[in-house]
């Protein structure tokens, strides 16, 4: 390990001192500043982010940072790590919404009359797991990492010592650690027979496992299906969806936020890389399943959160509907349309979207979730019924979730409008038209739900007494506002995050 | 190798005996002892798989430290009187078992695994079981490794070269997860000094979600 | 693609959004509504450059007024931002400037939530003028998704009756449609070789469709498009949202629906499915016919039996849009001898049945605000009451069931006679429906302003010059229209006659 | 040459006229609506006398055609608006102009008072305009328009008292049932255009009427553009628009209900000049109809059919207007009979004269009515004392009706028969003698009811007028004969006119003049138009019916003169017999009845209860076909599958997507376990999947 | 004293933990299902690193450690996850009174 190496990691060491850092100050800080401690977090996540930067225009034109060989610049991380562009555009995403779920925390964090320094590292100790995430090329540090997403989070989930809240935290941790120990067993498997844990090894053996059942031999088989299992659960996925709802009704609602967007944006990116990087060439097996996964995820989603009244299970459902679209875009992003009818074609378009999708996702959600918080804040009640008259009392917080709302369903000119015909033109590319019509179906039903909100916020009468007076701390409004401008923002010129997308997917090199 | 067969068979009895005991029986404090002979037995099989150090970690971490925590969470919640019954899942998840226990089964046999070469074993057996400690030169003349070289390869193979080189990106993740971890249960475990039991948080419904459903 | 900017057309798309904006720095319910007048006249006046404007010679460019810019890039996904207008559109644009004034003068009444009615109202009004000017299929979409929320909005808040089931079944209906088409969209964009969302080079290539390997079969696209527009038409069976949305919606949303929401599916159908599809279009005529035939003799059945005036008026609405199903269906005519006459009595019965549904609309709502219900039972001897109102709703009626010198006549004329040479007999039915017209329409006159006159009616009174100014503005297009057609099938026809060579050609 | 300018000034005069007091008059000056008919008149004197100008240019200059700018084109046929100026047309053009002229005077005086007089005299303007459009269109499709309008005119004018409910359901009546027949006339629009190509390929234009006749023709070479089974149905899609119009059966039930307008309009519309349209429009494309016998037969039948039909209808009835609507009614039979046996000069004779006539006697019931308040003539009685001017005219009007010579109905009718009895050459011998028979029977029948209306209403005692008749209705509140009446509802106390009261006396000179101009020409019409045996007063023999005849004559491309039958002696006198034997059983009847209450036909029984319903046709359309059939069973089905089934489906898949998920949301059960469980399951149904698949 | 023996040894190991974190109500029963997982988890990976080629092998023999040091991670990992996760059973325990998981059930539908 050398000065390069630490350069390397810098952007993750920035991150998890970040959250050392937070803790410690914390601790040292006189309790009257404790309201400054967010602030805090949100400088310190500048750190993170301009090592990424600094790294982003360091990569210039070559692939990756980590390198083989033995010159000055060259790694011993080679083979365990990619910092490309893949990895840099989710240390972009993951700081971001990082930080504004921060920001968004500052009142929230109010509640808690201790641990906020805890609070706010466990968060950043999560998102350092995200990072690494993005970059990890190895079985090993793709599972540490994927724990140390998933631990501080659990953790998180029961901060408010409720019996929700615990209840939450409970079933996050269960849920988690027994998928992460189908998971484990599927990397053993995947280990096994490929004698490696790095997924660029793994790549080779996989092409050489020529069999008669899907993936050429049961090991594979098996191995791959624990692996999507487990990384079904990170991303929500039907059918390892079912924890969701109930970790997004009883968490803290920052939290769930964070949860929503930036550790599902690690999943995927954790997926990609396995999928694509490790076992490109039995793609055509997996597309399938990644296409089944994708129908049905939308689908239940969709189904059940019509039956919703809480807003936040409601959440929970709608995040599994996303995730079915971003799985749209995954399967997608296998062709078969090659000269060769068994050899999958890669299709970058199908990537492409789905990070482009992330982000705006990411905007949508964040949006959603910090006015859901304010409004929680105001009202009292997650109960969608709760809501009636919410434009007369508190117009501001009404008209951006109805912003997110209508983003979700994917009507312009939000960002998701864009992110969804994107990921169902890959569809359509990919000849999974049939995938892009399950999709356009759903997101038409998934209206109705969304859309039950808007008229309950707008239309109807409030039922309950006007709740708290809105706060006058900017700092949740600015990360509203952020987020909802990314949003629109992504909707009217949606070119620059695309091209970005399009750069990282390049970084796979598949 | 008949010596070790028949320890491999009693610790396998063991392990699968002890493990369906912690899993049916309703004591949980009893549980909890078999879960330590688990622990144990997969030691042993640690040893008989040439990772030594590994069965010491396992002895160490596993039946040592955590399987005394969980002892004292059992014993610290009121509980343990009434037991550890099944819930109403038992036939599904027995089935699902089962099902999935069939098809790991016929992954491990008919799997076409690539099994080292015999040439190979040899040097990776004193790897193996020479990771934590040095390995006497007649041990690698006897393997067959006799080119310097390769002698120097195996002699300086170990876990800890690994731990902190290759693997040192998850080796230092993992170090942050543990400090997450403990942070996260310190966090949980102490009692808010404000309200007692219950967050303050709770106090607000919207917040915690504590209405009724 | 070359940028150009006019302006003209961007300034009349926007010039409602801008104004909806500004609307809501303003208070007072009067000054709101005035501002809000003062904007729809503006972009009416607009409205009107547009169609004045246009070069109507046999040398003019076929697309004019072109606002266009990069808008995505190309990776991937390749829109402009294009806006232009050709002879198809400009008459719609000008529809839609009329009513939207005419929904803002209908709205003068409206007294709760003032300024999100109006907001609502105008940005529902850049959303279908954007729909007929937008030349990029993705803004297009954009546009027609974008007209959703602030119908959805108008109906479920200021509607009444079960408002609520009503908006939600409109939103739900159009979303669906337009997910089909949005995959369509997409697959005509991915087909190698063209990797554009330009209409303009789509059907300039004609061919190109055609000719190129589509990633699903050209006629999937037809069919994908074509139910993506059919929801909104409406056509049997996917017209039910129709009556629920109409008869719960408030008298200006209704005129808006009526009057160019629904044309927005008719001009999609003439601009997507004749426009880039001739051969299908030719080929699948008789199944548009069939429906268009259903639609007009079934709407019309079941119009005779409404009770309610604005569901009447709503069912009537199916039965005239089966008219422009009919009217695209001549394109079914025996190769290469196609006129533009259907298609171009289709373009005019959009246009007509806007001006027409919109005055029955903006007159109903008279009725109700003035009589307190619908419900033709109930009605009676208004006539002598609201004399204007009477002779407007008379005028409109008599223009729906085509009497000649009104508006009606001329795209009912026209679609038959273009139809007859493809469909014989299918046409002589659908003209049967014009007989059931005159049964519904004359009948509601009967019951509703004829008849003797009522106690409870003794003080109700004529329209206002607030309420009377839009029916005369529709009165007058109506007349004038029917009068001298010409001023529109001219247009029509310079966009229409390289469709029907197109269709000839192939 | 006439001259374009003036052709057009005939139309537009009028035309100005409605615009003028649609948006001046009424809206702003409706405290003076005699402007209003100072307007109407001025236009009129003014338009006649420009038509009387274009007779006779036309009768010096032959036709003319004048195109004066294309409406619509497409696919070689244009639709041009222009001028069609033939005899026929100028006939018409003096008939229209100078009967509407004489009624909107009278108008005047029979209006007075009425508070909707402005727009009265509105519709009168737009009606005449339209019907003078209508005569003088040049292209079908402008004829159609004109058709229409003129339709609805009569519309508005039925429905002029729109507040009384039977009034608006007669025009609604009236506008739907000649819109079935319009809807043959527009078929036959679309087959037009379908061959417009190959009218083009010959230089012609489809739409265009003389091009439609000389495609009609038989060509030395080969196949008309028009012809075979195709013409006949043209040709049958046109006279179904005419029967509409002209009250043919089987669409004649709109005309008597039409009587609930206004008398004036009455007279003007439903008896001189609006009905006869579809006479017109057969003579229009007569040209194309003589190619076809199947269609000239047809026409023959119906027009007989009709002529029989109508008349002993109007034997039972007792709304004096309902008499001459149903007489109007076989009249207009007489002509269609005419046109189908190729009497093309007759029946427009007859036209002219019957427009005279029929004016006249409709006339005098609103004059009538002016003095008894009613049309029910089993009220009135004894009339001829009070107002005798009346009941001279109404006299010379019946006995015009009658045939009796030498009064003008004598003349035109003879020559009809005459026609019939020559029968057509093409028509199979039956038809010949059907059409023949059922003429003449409807000559007797009409001189019968003819009697026994001037019986009712000039003769006996006077029996009340609507002073009594209300008596009678009042234990039984105003029962409507039309279905959506609100009985009860209506605040109007009288039934039958809007002249409250009686007061015995004769009319206004404003009334009595224009009538007693029709009296001198039903009088002088018939014979000094058209003379029959030698040069009268400078007019030729055959005038009318040789200037008319020419004009067809030429249009099929004839030279010279048409040939036109002689004055028969040998009809005219069995025609006579027939009407005096008919006039005579009606004197007999009514003049030597004992009980001057009850109606004499009553003993005739089950067939009086037939005829008095008239043949059940209109319970028949009305009540079985459209309410019980079409309304409740057929339009309510419809309904219901729309509500049940088509948004049932829908509102079905609502339902379903809602409770599925609400059931799905069951299995969420809160028990994390079960969670974890569906992880391992969903793991081994992929595993399955793959399994099976692979 | 096969590869394949043991690899089914670990894989009774792992469904009988799975069975146990499945059907039991105790959420310390559960966590001790979880560990018995991990455990055969590492059982196999180190009975892969004992009989089975690692890649790479002739490039470097110290792939033939790979499967070790998976174990170890899996070891340290499953140390942390039981660390908070009896953070969490008490945190729950002393809300909810209770340490039943079928009990815990507020957050359902």
């Amino acid at each position: 390990m050398n000065a390069y190496d630490v350069y390397v990691i810098s952007p993750y060491l920035a991150m998890a001192g970040a959250a050392i850092l937070v803790i410690i100050f914390d601790l040292a800080l006189p309790r009257r500043a404790g309201g400054l401690l967010p602030y805090l977090a949100f400088m310190l996540l500048a750190g993170p982010f301009v090592l990424s930067l600094y790294q982003f225009y360091d990569l210039g034109l070559a692939a990756n940072l980590v390198r083989e060989g033995t010159t000055a610049e060259s790694s011993i991380l080679e083979g365990s790590l990619s910092v490309d562009r893949f990895a840099l555009f989710f240390n972009f995403l993951v700081t971001g919404s990082a930080a504004l779920v921060v920001l968004a925390s500052t009142e929230y964090v109010k509640l808690m009359p201790r641990f906020r320094g805890e609070y706010f590292g466990l968060l950043l100790f999560s998102a350092t797991g995200m990072m690494l995430l993005a970059a990890a090329t190895e079985l090993i540090t793709i599972y540490v990492a994927l724990e140390l997403t998933s631990l501080p989070i659990a953790a998180l989930a029961a901060f408010l010592m409720s019996g929700r809240s615990s209840e939450a935290g409970m079933k996050f941790l269960i849920i988690g650690a027994i998928s992460s120990a189908v998971l484990l067993y599927g990397m053993a498997l995947v280990f096994g027979f490929t004698g490696s844990t790095e997924l660029s090894d793994i790549s080779a053996a996989v092409g050489h496992a020529g069999g008669d059942i899907a993936f050429g031999n049961y090991a594979l088989l098996i191995g791959l299906v624990l692996l999507v299992a487990g990384f079904g659960f990170k991303i929500s996925a039907a059918p390892f969806q079912m924890w969701v709802p109930d970790v997004y009704e009883g968490a803290p609602t920052p939290v769930v936020a964070f949860l929503s967007v930036a550790s599902k944006a690690a999943g995927f990116a954790v997926l990609f890389r396995v999928l694509f990087t490790g076992f490109f060439d039995v793609s055509l097996d997996w597309a399938v399943l990644i296409a089944a996964l994708a129908a049905a995820s939308m689908t239940i989603g969709n189904a059940v959160a019509i039956a919703q009244s809480n807003i936040r299970r409601l959440f929970g459902y709608s995040t599994i509907a996303h995730a079915g679209y971003l799985l749209v875009g995954v399967a997608a992003a296998v062709s078969s349309g090659g000269s060769l009818p068994d050899v999958p074609v890669f299709a970058s378009i199908g990537l492409d979207s789905v990070l482009f999708y992330l982000v705006a996702y990411t905007a949508a959600n964040l949006t959603a979730f910090f006015a859901i918080a304010a409004i929680g804040e105001r009202v009292g009640s997650d109960r969608i019924s709760d809501y009636a008259g919410l434009f007369s009392r508190s117009p501001a917080l009404a008209i951006t979730l109805a912003l997110a709302l209508i983003a979700l369903i994917g009507v312009p000119p939000t960002g998701i409008f864009i992110a969804k015909l994107y990921v169902f033109t890959a569809a359509v590319d990919s000849g999974l038209a049939w995938l892009a019509i399950v999709g356009v179906v759903n997101s038409a039903v998934s209206a109705y739900y969304y859309i039950r909100i808007i008229r309950t916020m707008f239309l109807q009468q409030a039922s309950v007494s006007p709740g708290a007076p809105p706060s006058r701390n900017p700092a949740p409004w600015a990360a509203l506002g952020v987020a909802a401008a990314v949003l629109v923002f992504l909707g009217v010129a949606p070119g620059f995050v695309m091209e970005a997308a399009g750069a990282a997917v390049s970084a796979l090199g598949v | 190798m008949l010596f070790q067969d028949i320890v491999f068979w009693l610790l396998s009895v063991v392990a699968v005996g002890c493990a369906l005991g912690v899993v049916l029986i309703r004591d949980l404090f009893r549980a909890a002892l078999l879960l330590v002979a688990v622990f144990i037995a997969v030691g042993g099989f640690f040893v008989l798989l040439n990772a030594e150090f590994l069965a010491v970690v396992q002895v160490l971490i596993y039946a040592g430290a955590i399987a005394v925590l969980i002892i004292f969470a059992v014993m610290l919640t009121r509980d343990v009187q009434q037991g550890n019954p099944p819930n109403r899942l038992q036939i599904p998840a027995g089935v699902l078992s089962a099902l999935l226990l069939a098809a790991l089964i016929v992954v491990a046999i008919d799997t076409h695994w690539s099994f080292l070469p015999d040439e190979d074993r040899q040097s990776v057996e004193l790897v193996q079981t020479g990771a934590v400690s040095t390995i006497p030169a007649e041990s690698l003349e006897r393997a067959g490794v006799s080119d310097a070289a390769a002698q120097e390869a195996v002699e300086k193979a170990g876990l800890a070269d690994l731990l902190i080189g290759q693997y040192v990106l998850p080796f230092e993740a993992v170090s942050v997860l543990l400090l997450a971890a403990l942070i996260g249960a310190l966090a949980l475990v102490r009692p808010s000094p404000s309200t007692g039991s219950e967050g303050a948080g709770a106090s607000r419904p919207g917040v915690s979600g504590t209405d009724a459903d | 693609m070359s940028p150009e900017f006019n302006g003209l057309l961007t300034a009349t798309v926007f010039l409602p959004a801008v104004g909806a904006v500004l609307l809501l720095l303003l208070r007072g319910n009067r000054v709101i509504r005035g501002a809000a007048v003062a904007i729809a006249v503006a972009d009416l006046v607009l409205a009107l450059f547009v169609f004045a404007l246009f070069e109507r010679g046999a040398d003019a460019a076929r697309f004019q007024f072109v606002d266009q810019f990069a808008w995505i890039p190309d990776v991937g996904l390749k829109a402009s931002y294009l806006l232009a207008v050709d002879g198809l559109s400009a008459p719609l644009v000008a529809l839609t400037g009329l009513l939207g004034l005419s929904a803002v003068l209908a709205s003068w009444r409206v007294s709760t939530r003032v300024k999100e009615y109006f907001f609502w109202l105008l940005l529902l009004q850049t959303a279908v003028m954007g729909v007929f000017t937008a030349l990029d299929l993705l803004l297009f979409f954009l546009f027609w998704e974008l007209e959703l929320v602030p119908m959805y909005m108008l109906i479920s808040i200021w509607g009444t009756g079960r408002k609520e089931y009503s908006a939600m079944k409109f939103l739900i209906f159009t979303i669906l449609g337009s997910a089909f088409m949005l995959v369509a969209i997409v697959a005509v964009f991915l087909t190698p070789g063209v990797g554009t969302f330009n209409l303009i080079e789509l059907s300039a290539t004609g061919g190109v469709l055609a000719s190129a390997a589509t990633l699903l079969p050209l006629s999937w696209l037809f069919w994908l498009f074509f139910v993506g527009f059919a929801v909104k038409l409406p056509t049997w069976p996917l017209h039910t949202w129709l009556p629920d949305a109409h008869t719960d919606a408030p008298t200006a949303a209704s005129v808006m629906l009526a009057g160019v929401l629904l044309k927005m599916g008719g001009y999609g159908l003439l601009r997507v499915n004749v426009g880039l599809f001739p051969e299908q279009s030719w080929e699948f005529a008789w199944v548009l016919v069939a429906l268009g035939v259903i639609s007009v003799l079934y709407g019309a059945v079941v119009t005779i039996r409404q009770t309610d005036l604005k569901r009447l008026i709503a069912y009537s609405s199916v039965s005239h849009m089966g008219l422009v199903l009919l009217g695209i269906g001549s394109v079914g005519v025996a190769g290469g001898t196609l006129t533009a006459t259907g298609l171009s009595g289709a373009a005019m019965q959009l246009f007509t049945h806007g001006t027409i549904t919109g005055l029955l609309f903006l007159a109903v709502g008279l009725v109700y605000e003035k009589a307190h219900t619908r419900y033709i039972p109930d009605l009676g001897g208004l006539a002598g009451r609201m004399p204007f109102v009477a002779a407007a709703m008379l005028i409109a009626g008599l223009a729906s069931l085509g009497l000649p010198g009104l508006s009606g006549f001329v795209s009912e004329l026209l679609v038959f006679l273009g139809a007859y040479r493809a469909y014989d007999w299918p046409t002589v039915l659908a003209v049967l429906g014009i007989v059931l017209a005159a049964g519904y329409i004359l009948w509601m006159m009967e019951r509703t302003f004829f008849g003797a006159r009522r106690e409870r009616f003794a003080d109700i009174t004529d329209a206002s010059l607030v309420e009377a100014a839009p029916l005369a503005l529709m009165v007058i297009c109506i007349i004038g229209i029917g009068v001298y057609p010409a001023l529109l099938t001219d247009m029509f026809d310079t966009a229409l006659e390289p469709m029907v060579r197109a269709i000839n050609g192939g | 040459m006439v001259n374009e300018a003036l052709v057009w000034a005939i139309f537009l005069l009028p035309l100005g006229s409605f615009v003028l007091i649609a948006l001046v008059i009424r809206p702003f000056l409706n405290r003076w609506p005699l402007l209003a008919a100072l307007s109407t008149i001025a236009a009129l004197t003014a338009s006649t006398v420009l038509a009387a100008i274009t007779l006779r240019s036309v009768i010096v200059h032959h036709g003319a055609v004048f195109l004066s700018w294309d409406w619509l084109s497409y696919g070689g046929a244009t639709i041009q608006m222009g001028l069609l100026v033939d005899p026929l047309t100028a006939v018409m053009l003096v008939v229209v102009t100078s009967v509407s002229l004489l009624i909107q005077i009278y108008s005047v005086g029979y209006m007075d008072g009425d508070p909707g007089l402005a727009r009265y005299f509105a519709y009168m303007s737009l009606f005449t305009a339209s019907m003078l459009g209508l005569t003088l269109s040049s292209n079908i499709v402008q004829l159609y328009a004109f058709w229409e309008l003129v339709g609805v005119s009569s519309y508005l004018l039925i429905g002029f008292w729109h507040d009384r409910p039977s009034a608006a359901a007669a025009a609604k009546k009236a506008f739907i049932v000649t819109r079935i027949g319009d809807v043959g006339f527009l078929i036959a629009i679309l087959y037009l255009f379908f061959k417009a190509d190959d009218f083009a390929a010959v230089g012609l234009n489809a739409f265009h009427i003389p091009d439609i006749w000389q495609a009609a023709q038989p060509v030395a070479a080969g196949a008309a553009v028009l012809g075979g089974a195709a013409l006949t149905w043209m040709a049958l899609g046109i006279f179904a628009g005419a029967a509409g119009k002209s009250g043919q059966f089987p669409l004649h039930a709109w005309l008597p209900d039409a009587m609930e307008g206004p008398t004036p309009v009455s007279a003007l519309i439903h008896a001189a000049t609006m009905v006869a349209a579809g006479v017109f429009l057969v003579a229009r494309f007569f040209p194309v109809f003589q190619q076809s016998v199947e269609a000239m037969a047809v026409v023959a039948l119906i027009g007989a059919f009709t002529a029989l039909m109508a008349a002993t209808m109007g034997l039972v009835m007792n709304d004096i207007k309902r008499v001459m609507a149903y007489s109007t009614v076989s009249q207009l039979g007489y002509m269609m009979a005419a046109l189908g046996l190729g009497a093309y000069h007759a029946a427009i004779f007859h036209l002219v004269t019957h427009a005279v006539f029929k004016a006249l006697l409709f006339l005098g019931a609103g004059s009538v009515n002016h003095a008894s308040g009613t049309f029910d003539m089993t009220y009135m009685g004894g009339l001829r004392k009070y107002m005798p001017a009346t009941y001279i005219l109404v006299m010379i009007a019946s006995l015009s009706l009658i045939g009796i010579i030498p009064l003008a109905g004598f003349w035109s009718k003879d020559e009809i028969l005459l026609a019939a009895f020559d029968g057509n050459a093409g028509f199979a011998d039956w038809i010949n003698i059907v059409t023949f028979v059922g003429l003449i029977a409807g000559v007797v029948f009409t001189a019968f009811y003819t009697v026994r209306m001037v019986m009712l209403t000039f003769y006996g005692e006077f029996k009340g007028g609507v002073d009594q008749e209300n008596a009678d209705l009042h234990p039984q509140p105003a029962a409507s004969a039309q279905p959506h009446a609100d009985a009860g509802d209506d605040a109007h106390d009288e039934e039958g006119g809007h002249h409250g009261g009686v007061h015995l006396a004769e009319s206004p000179l404003v009334m009595v003049a224009p009538m007693a101009v029709l009296g001198l020409g039903a009088v002088v019409i018939g014979y000094v138009i058209n003379p029959q045996w030698i040069n009268f007063l400078g007019v030729p023999i055959h005038w009318v019916t040789g200037f008319v005849a020419d004009g067809l004559h030429v249009a099929t491309g004839g030279e010279g003169h048409a040939k036109l039958p002689d004055f028969d002696w040998q009809m005219a006198g069995i025609s006579t017999a027939a009407a005096v034997a008919g006039a005579l059983a009606g004197l007999a009847v009514y003049g030597l009845r004992r009980d001057p209450v009850r109606e004499p036909l009553r003993i005739l029984g089950p067939l009086y209860v037939l005829l008095s319903q008239k043949y059940y046709i209109d319970v028949l359309y009305e009540n079985l076909i459209v309410r019980r059939s079409f309304y409740r069973v057929f339009a309510a089905l419809a309904n219901w599958l729309d509500r049940r089934l088509v948004d049932g489906v829908v509102d079905l898949v609502g339902w379903f997507f809602r409770n599925i998920g609400s059931a799905v949301a069951r299995l969420q059960s809160g028990q994390v376990q079960a969670y974890g469980t569906a992880i391992a399951l969903g793991s081994l149904l992929i595993i399955l999947g793959f399994l099976l698949a692979s | 004293m096969s590869f394949e023996a043991f690899m089914i040894v670990a894989a009774v190991l792992f469904c009988i933990g799975l069975y146990g974190s499945l059907a039991r109500r105790n959420v310390l029963a559960v966590l001790m299902s979880i560990e018995l997982m991990f455990n055969a988890v590492n059982v196999t990976l180190v009975a892969m690193a004992k009989y089975l080629a690692p890649a790479g092998l002739q490039e470097s023999i110290s792939t033939a450690l790979t499967g070790q040091v998976f174990a170890v991670f899996v070891i340290t990992v499953a140390a942390a996850e039981i660390a908070l996760g009896l953070g969490i059973v008490f945190a729950m325990y002393r809300t909810n009174e209770s340490v039943d998981l079928t009990e815990a059930s507020q957050l359902r539908h």
